[in-house]
């Protein structure tokens, strides 16, 4: 285990900022892929009616 | 009279396309002389400092060379769909990858081959040297034909298409790159004194290669367009 | 012989037609009616093997237009709405380029008395920028003079923008091209009255 | 009995619509499974690396990014092209349904390249051969996806657009060369992101399932949005009219 603690783990040895920045970024890019994905099935169901 | 052979409707597309562009002499002109207001405008934003321009020369000259054939390339096949003669080549009982050549060659001629010989003028701009004028004219050669050749694909898949010239430039920039690398290359690895041999062979062999795919890859985008 | 089996075509995602099925032989003219947007011009550019059709097959003497691809078009003269004039070369010009591009064996005496007959005469040596609408389609027209050879004429609404004696002059033309033994395929609105030994008729509209 | 699954029934829309549908769930769950995994080796197995410390990290995401980015461009102008040569339009829908989700792969390459430069060089961007090479892979991408929106008739944008993803796709090795030969005639062969020398297992590992993770993730990102294409490529087809009843 890499961590003492869970404030050590978010600080990540000084590049919080570059690390979560970089993870956080990618993961809100695949959730909203995901939720345009789902708007525009729910857009393509309705038009076909 | 016996019906003409493929070198004979080959040629007789070639002269077409010169005729028609002898009698719209003014558009030839406007890309040659949008070739020389983009590389003139560099030296105004960066400075008019000799050893900076000699080593910003060529990368300029060949940035403006592609944008050049890149705003020629717009008109490479617009005309003949326009007026139903890109339907009728189509139509006609040789295989459209020859005439599509033709046209290309015709257009090279046209736009192409102006850059090469009004380059060293700008190149005096940029205060390169007699033997760097040299290798950039001689990349210039081998390269443009090479932009007329990959532009073509473009400007066939983007006949009728809303936002052509746009488009076209997102489409084909990006497949210039390899082009702009060794060309501007050449110049400044001749002008570093290392010899631009190198260079110059591979641009040799971007436009063989493209010489072999460019025509038939525009022939099947032309047919996608006419139908 | 041209045969066409259960032909059909989609256009975006509306079905134009359906099962069309039919055979064309020598000394036949073939019209084609239809509302404006039924496919009378996609029909024709199916024909022609501009268009690839979503069903059905189109074939030239047994055999499939896209598989005899350059010898099929060695058969066939198209003539669609755009007349394929260039503005900035003469009528002269433009036929000689169109011919040799084309295919068509055409001396220069051949393609002043085309235009002759077509009743351009005085017109040959001026761009075709400043021809009318209707002389320009003359021109187009012109093309057909040196297409004898070839047996099959597919066009598309040929006598749009064509005055009285144009009109005349285009009948006789595609009359003896039937007599000659061609074959013509013809969408048209006007009711222009072409004699022809066997006629037959697909309605697109219905 | 050996049932011979007939997988051709499956290259026609109708029936490859229900079978998507199906199988979106179960990649979702493996792809969400493999991160997880792929994420713990990541941050609680990898050590801390000798020279980068902590901001090393990020290669378990910019790498198998970077990866996936390439590798959807080959598989979509291999779709492309099946389409452009046998008419199939699932396949061209698939091309079509594969962009996007390259596109975002090479931006998320892109950004996290950048902002693993800035700790390791000092400079948001670096001209790294790799990373230059990315750019230019996202303008493919822009361009293809811009030439399909820019023609209405379906059929004719499937076919352009094959033709732009073959002749990217050829170039793509070309062009990455090229900027590898530039870059090192530059800059001078500059600590490239991933060559660190000693790769140690857990970092290769981590790295690994990570790339298995966003490859699956892909799989079901791609299989919603391919059916989304059928639904609006097909809306007036009889089969779609049934599926919608049955479902409202």
């Amino acid at each position: 285990m890499n961590w003492g603690s869970v404030s050590e783990f978010l600080a990540m040895g000084g590049y919080a900022g570059y690390v979560w920045g970089s993870f956080g970024i990618t993961a809100a890019c695949l959730v909203l892929e995901i939720l345009l994905l789902k708007a525009r099935r729910r857009e393509a169901v309705r038009r076909v009616g | 009279m016996k019906p003409p052979r493929l070198l004979d409707a080959w040629s007789a597309v070639v002269r077409r396309d010169l005729l028609s562009a002898l009698r719209h002499r003014a558009d030839l002109l406007t890309t040659l002389i949008f070739f020389v207001i983009v590389a003139s405008l560099f030296p105004l934003g960066v400075g008019s400092d000799a050893a900076l321009l000699r080593s910003i020369g060529p990368g300029v000259i060949w940035v403006a060379a592609l944008l050049a054939s890149i705003l020629a390339l717009a008109r490479l096949f617009s005309g003949d769909y326009a007026d139903g003669t890109l339907e009728q080549l189509a139509l006609a009982p040789y295989s459209l990858t020859f005439l599509a050549l033709g046209k290309i060659v015709a257009h090279w001629l046209a736009t192409g081959l102006p850059l090469v010989i009004v380059a060293p003028l700008l190149g005096v701009q940029f205060d390169l040297n007699a033997d760097a004028l040299l290798v950039l004219m001689a990349s210039l050669l081998l390269g443009t034909p090479t932009l007329s050749l990959i532009g073509a694909v473009g400007a066939a898949l983007t006949l009728g298409v809303r936002g052509g010239g746009a488009l076209l430039s997102l489409l084909i920039l990006p497949l210039y790159v390899p082009v702009l690398i060794f060309g501007a290359g050449a110049v400044e690895a001749s002008a570093a004194g290392l010899g631009a041999g190198a260079h110059l062979s591979l641009l040799g062999a971007f436009l063989l290669s493209a010489l072999v795919f460019a025509p038939w890859a525009t022939a099947v985008s032309l047919r996608i367009a006419v139908e | 012989m041209l045969v066409i089996s259960q032909l059909g075509c989609v256009r975006g995602e509306r079905r134009l037609f359906s099962e069309i099925s039919f055979e064309i032989g020598p000394h036949t003219l073939l019209e084609v009616r239809g509302p404006n947007g039924s496919g009378k011009t996609s029909l024709l550019r199916i024909l022609c093997g501009l268009l690839h059709p979503a069903a059905g097959r189109v074939s030239w003497n047994g055999r499939d237009i896209h598989e005899l691809g350059e010898e099929y078009r060695a058969h066939m003269a198209y003539l669609g709405h755009a007349s394929a004039v260039k503005d900035e070369l003469t009528a002269h010009e433009n036929l000689r380029y169109s011919a040799a591009t084309a295919g068509l064996a055409a001396s220069t005496t051949d393609i002043s008395t085309a235009l002759d007959t077509i009743g351009l005469s005085g017109f040959q040596g001026i761009p075709c920028k400043t021809l009318s609408q209707g002389q320009r389609r003359r021109v187009a027209f012109a093309r057909l003079y040196l297409c004898s050879a070839r047996p099959l004429w597919i066009l598309d609404e040929p006598f749009t923008a064509l005055d009285a004696a144009a009109l005349a002059l285009t009948r006789n033309l595609l009359e003896s091209h039937l007599r000659s033994g061609g074959m013509l395929v013809l969408t048209t609105h006007q009711e222009v009255e072409i004699t022809s030994p066997h006629t037959q008729r697909i309605d697109l509209g219905i | 009995m050996t049932s011979r699954i007939n997988w051709f029934k499956y290259s026609s829309p109708a029936s490859f619509y229900p079978l998507a549908g199906k199988l979106i769930p179960a990649f979702f769950a493996v792809a969400s499974l493999l991160a997880v995994c792929g994420l713990y080796i990541g941050f609680f197995v990898a050590p801390t690396d000798a020279q980068q410390g902590e901001a090393y990290r990020i290669i378990f995401i910019h790498v198998p990014a970077a990866w996936m980015s390439m590798f959807l461009y080959v598989v979509m102008a291999f779709w492309a092209g099946m389409g452009l040569a046998f008419n199939t339009r699932l396949s061209s829908m698939m091309a079509s349904a594969i962009a996007p989700t390259g596109a975002l792969m090479t931006f998320i390459a892109l950004w996290t390249g950048a902002l693993w430069g800035k700790p390791m060089w000092g400079a948001w961007w670096v001209w790294d051969a790799r990373l230059t090479s990315e750019l230019i892979l996202l303008f493919l991408y822009l361009g293809f996806m811009s030439l399909q929106a820019a023609i209405d008739d379906p059929r004719r944008a499937d076919k352009a657009g094959a033709v732009i993803a073959l002749v990217g796709a050829v170039n793509v090795p070309i062009i990455y060369f090229s900027v590898q030969w530039w870059n090192t005639l530059h800059q001078g062969a500059s600590v490239s992101l991933t060559r660190n020398p000693s790769m140690a297992a857990t970092m290769l590992a981590g790295m690994l399932i990570m790339a298995l993770a966003i490859w699956i993730y892909s799989i079901a990102v791609v299989l919603m949005r391919v059916r989304s294409v059928i639904l609006e490529r097909e809306r007036n087809s009889d089969w779609v009219q049934e599926l919608t009843e049955q479902q409202s």
